[in-house]
């Protein structure tokens, strides 16, 4: 039998293929499809301490090989979050990673703590790198110092496993997983969505109510592999990979390239049971190339 | 009604007028109970460029057979090339997605507007809703008699009424211009409508202005048709819902148009 | 009849329609499918000082709606171009813009002294930003100061107009153009390739010679949209757009977005005949909404 | 002969083994003079995320009809979803692309050394070098007797002579293991050959050490096919040079294998 489990600090995963957060919901909207025990883990849809209803619909444009959405962290609130879902989930045997999202550091903060308080939540998913929204989100994933700033003051109020989730829309991303990395993150996951714009030519309006949206799904794939395959050899913290994975050829792409795991997101949209047909198709990538352990996979980029 | 994704066989793909085609799809297996005002999610592969599936409402279902049946008309890339599958194809379908409307009451008179690609629910919901035919009152608007889908066979479940904007077929205008709905409107206990948003909310607002029960099936695009992906908002008197998994049948007094 | 001409500076085209670097050879190429004098100017293959070979086989790779090449800016240098390729181009009615390129500035300003001497040159563009060479390229047009010193020399001995393609690697591109607009550039066309990957998850090896290499094609069109705006509202030089162009509408988008004229690069190798037929679409775009001329469109962008 | 752009009809797809299919197509106009070597490039519509046209071989041409037919091999997605378009369709195709073989002299004695998706070059080659039958010698490697694709019609222009790696037809082994290459290759005026990289470096050694004339048709990855991305390169004596325009016949002499 292959070992298709995976680490993160002191926290087991099964197996490396987790959903990416807002494209899963909190997963209990997909266990009509696959059986949620079989995932490495399910990242959430992005929570923010105070209820927020996103922004004005059209939130949605399809493009060539992808999508943008302009959902703008639609979500029911923290409180929401720990009396209504956490009860549904904590039973469940998979790792439920919160994404935490927030305006401002003290927001981000506050948000953790609450999040720290519930024992069968393992890790933090920090996102800084949120397109969507007027205000936090984005902004401090583009530069070092505002990363490190919220990284700092998370990492103050939180033990377990602190993931930080980066933005692509950056000259050198590497950078600023090592400023993260620096602020004591256990591991960066990245990509998210690429800021992009779709115009409509008979209204000449922007399809978007929010004009620019964020890029997922194939087309930006080879954008993000590389900027694994950079991360991978600038940090010494494992690295998590997304951004267009639809198979597990995909799947298998990123961890060459030095993913520890992988999210699958938009592609649930096209087909629910694909995370775990990706589980599958590892662990009969492994079996058929005599490999043992899913982690010597991560990085094994032959150049 | 567990939601699943299944490889189904195309068995028969009729083109009904210009831009309207009936697709006829079997699973392997016994159907889930599916409902008017529900809809499925269409993979469409043969085509460079269609990412995201692509949502039709179900037209019928015939359990005996493990069919249903969807009315496709050409809007845009997807729907056109959908359209030119052949019997013996496989298509992958998520199905069945969102809410239903309503059935009505014993004794309930139904007025049931569509247009545009609303007809399909209507036809559905004419046919299953239970009603004596004296009861369905079936309200169709199109541009032209040419835009027009033969209804023959919905006949036996109820009252046919049509307009078209150029006279061709039925009374001349929008449906809100045909006597059955100027006129009548008052007197039915629940009115139903799919179709162009223009219609629905011309048919909504008549419905509230006469306090009469109306529901309304939306079309918003949508990623996912699940509920994961929050693109399909409408904005209803309890904040943002997805038409995908609220509705797409709503009841007018939610939504805030 | 409505107006399809544009001006850059006080240079004419009589359409807003160019082929992209390196995607029409010398448009001698494409000569076989399109009449070059229908096409508002041609951008020829990246020219350098001297004949370079290029990176080695493979350069290219497909990936989702688009495609990764690793070319290197392969060409025989700028001798050859003035004795070889001038002489047959000279006389054709369009406009024939050199991509200038070099690893230092000193060759930068080398070869356009020498582009300046010749009469049918109407205009170059100044390319800061290939992801596909190991100095200069890419490495001048992602920081301000670098690009801002390149455009600074080369301005100093050319008077005709300067184009600045602009690469979107980077955080702000409306930074990096509101750099080069300071410096004295013409305008500035937009973008060039996205840094990109490909793994083969069979060899585990990259799938190019060179790892990385530049994405082009549809797949990046909704970033390049994005760009093109943002730069559009940041500076006051007319903005050339490009990146996945395949069709009229796509062109007609990027107008709307902000740009004055539009290359066409990828699409070329689906159908060398697309920049023609994107002319006529144009044309017919504006003869069916009454607009008077194409330049009425740019920045139409109703928000 | 100038390069053009043109929808073709598909006339005819004929599967010839469980991964070979001869796709024949149809212009609307006459066929410009189409040479062995030469080469079209196909858009493959009916599929997402094939992005591309990909190159196949010319493998015959019909004036006459203004037909040409191709010889496609399933390797990946894009052939795979080609070999699926029916009589009837349309597809886009640039062509004629490429350079072409040199025609022997009268008398010369050939051999055509082909493998794989190599092989179409190598059957329109025999057909239509000019020389006497007895003077061309055919030689088609496999994998094994399922991979082999039939030449009965072909068999008029030449000798021909198979190996299958399972020995399942002809010698057992690879082409360079067959008499006629192995004993009988300096009796050749001239050498062909296309067919996977190996077997065309392997036939080039032999055809140097023995100093005989020896073209190979390389099948270098393509974006465009006409010469202007200059992502086809080949190493040469001359530098990197384009396969799709200076290929993709060269003489072995150019290469640096
Ligand atoms: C719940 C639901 C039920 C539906 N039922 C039916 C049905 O029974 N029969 C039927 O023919 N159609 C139905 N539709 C509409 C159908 O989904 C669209 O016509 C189809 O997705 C268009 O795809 P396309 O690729 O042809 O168009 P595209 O090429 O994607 O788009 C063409 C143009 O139409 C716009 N557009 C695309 N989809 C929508 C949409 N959903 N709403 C508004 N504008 C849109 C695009 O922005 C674009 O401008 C339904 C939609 C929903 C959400
Ligand atoms: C000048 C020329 C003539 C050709 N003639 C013929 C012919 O007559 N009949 C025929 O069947 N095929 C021919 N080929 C090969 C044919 O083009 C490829 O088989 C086809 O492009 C594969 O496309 P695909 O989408 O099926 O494979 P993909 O899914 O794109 O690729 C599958 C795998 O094959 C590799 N691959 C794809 N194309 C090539 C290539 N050209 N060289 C090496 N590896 C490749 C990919 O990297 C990938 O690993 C020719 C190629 C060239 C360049
Ligand atoms: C509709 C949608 C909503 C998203 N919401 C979030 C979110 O709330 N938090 C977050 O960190 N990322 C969010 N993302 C980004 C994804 O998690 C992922 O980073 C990105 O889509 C790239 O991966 P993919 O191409 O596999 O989708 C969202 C993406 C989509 C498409
Ligand atoms: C094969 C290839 C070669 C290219 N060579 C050059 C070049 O020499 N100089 C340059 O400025 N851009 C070069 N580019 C970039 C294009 O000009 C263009 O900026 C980019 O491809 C985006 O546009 P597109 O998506 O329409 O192709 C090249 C692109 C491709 C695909
Ligand atoms: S379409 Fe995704 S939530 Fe409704
Ligand atoms: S394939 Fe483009 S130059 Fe040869």
């Amino acid at each position: 039998m292959v070992d298709l489990s995976v680490r993160i600090k002191d926290l087991l995963f099964k197996n490396p293929v987790l959903t990416a957060s807002g494209t899963c919901g909190f997963g209990e909207e997909i266990a009509d499809f696959i059986d949620l025990t079989r995932l490495g883990g399910v990242v959430m849809k992005g929570t923010t301490l105070n209820p927020r209803q996103g922004n004005d619909y059209p939130r949605m444009a399809e493009t060539p090989s992808g999508m943008l959405n302009a959902v703008g962290l639609q979500n029911k609130g923290v409180d929401n979050f720990i009396q209504n879902i956490y009860p549904n989930i904590r039973d469940i045997d998979s790792n439920f990673i919160v994404n935490v999202n927030g305006s401002t550091i003290e927001e981000y903060v506050e948000l953790t703590e609450r999040i720290n308080e519930l024992d069968k939540i393992p890790a933090i998913e920090l996102n800084i790198s949120c397109p969507n929204v007027k205000e936090g989100g984005m902004a401090f994933g583009v530069s070092c110092p505002s990363a490190e700033a919220v990284v700092r003051a998370v990492r103050s109020v939180y033990d377990k496993p602190l993931i930080v989730k980066l933005s692509p829309n950056v000259t050198d991303i590497s950078e600023i997983a090592k400023a993260v990395e620096g602020q004591g993150a256990d591991s960066v996951s990245l990509v998210n969505t690429f800021l992009g714009m779709v115009v409509d030519a008979n209204s000449r309006m922007p399809v978007l109510s929010t004009i620019t949206g964020g890029l997922s799904g194939p087309a930006i794939k080879p954008i993000a592999l590389r900027m694994v395959w950079q991360v991978y050899n600038a940090v010494k913290i494992p690295v998590i990979g997304m951004g267009g994975i639809m198979n597990a050829t995909d799947a298998i792409e990123f961890l060459i390239a030095g993913a520890s795991a992988v999210q699958v997101g938009t592609a649930i949209f096209i087909d629910p049971t694909i995370p775990v047909q990706i589980v599958d198709g590892i662990q009969n990538y492994l079996e058929i190339n005599n490999i043992q352990s899913v982690s010597e996979l991560t990085g094994s980029l032959q150049i | 009604m567990k939601k699943t994704v299944q490889e189904l066989l195309l068995v028969e793909n009729t083109q009904l007028n210009h831009d309207n085609f009936k697709l006829v799809l079997q699973a392997s297996t016994p159907l889930p109970e599916m409902f008017p005002g529900q809809f499925v999610n269409v993979e469409i592969k043969k085509a460079t460029e269609i990412f995201l599936r692509r949502p039709f409402s179900i037209l019928d279902v015939d359990y005996s057979n493990n069919t249903f049946s969807l009315l496709v008309k050409i809007l845009g890339r997807g729907s056109k090339v959908l359209t030119t599958y052949q019997a013996g194809d496989k298509i992958s379908v998520i199905f069945p997605l969102g809410s239903r409307f309503t059935f009505p009451k014993e004794n309930d008179q139904v007025l049931l507007v569509g247009g545009g690609s609303g007809v399909a629910p209507m036809l559905f919901l004419a046919k299953t809703c239970g009603l004596k035919p004296e009861n369905v009152h079936v309200l169709i608007g199109a541009r032209s008699i040419r835009d027009h889908v033969d209804v023959e066979s919905y006949k036996p479940y109820g009252n046919y009424y049509f307009t078209t904007e150029d006279g061709s077929l039925g009374e001349k205008g929008f449906v809100t211009h045909h006597p059955v709905f100027s006129d009548q409107l008052g007197s039915f206990d629940k009115i139903y409508t799919c179709g162009p948003d223009l219609m629905m909310k011309a048919v909504a607002k008549a419905a509230a202005e006469k306090q009469v029960f109306c529901e309304a099936s939306l079309e918003n695009m949508m990623a996912c048709g699940f509920g994961v992906c929050l693109c399909c908002v409408e904005k209803t008197v309890d904040g943002n819902q997805c038409v995908c998994t609220d509705g797409p049948v709503f009841n007018i007094n939610k939504l805030t148009w």
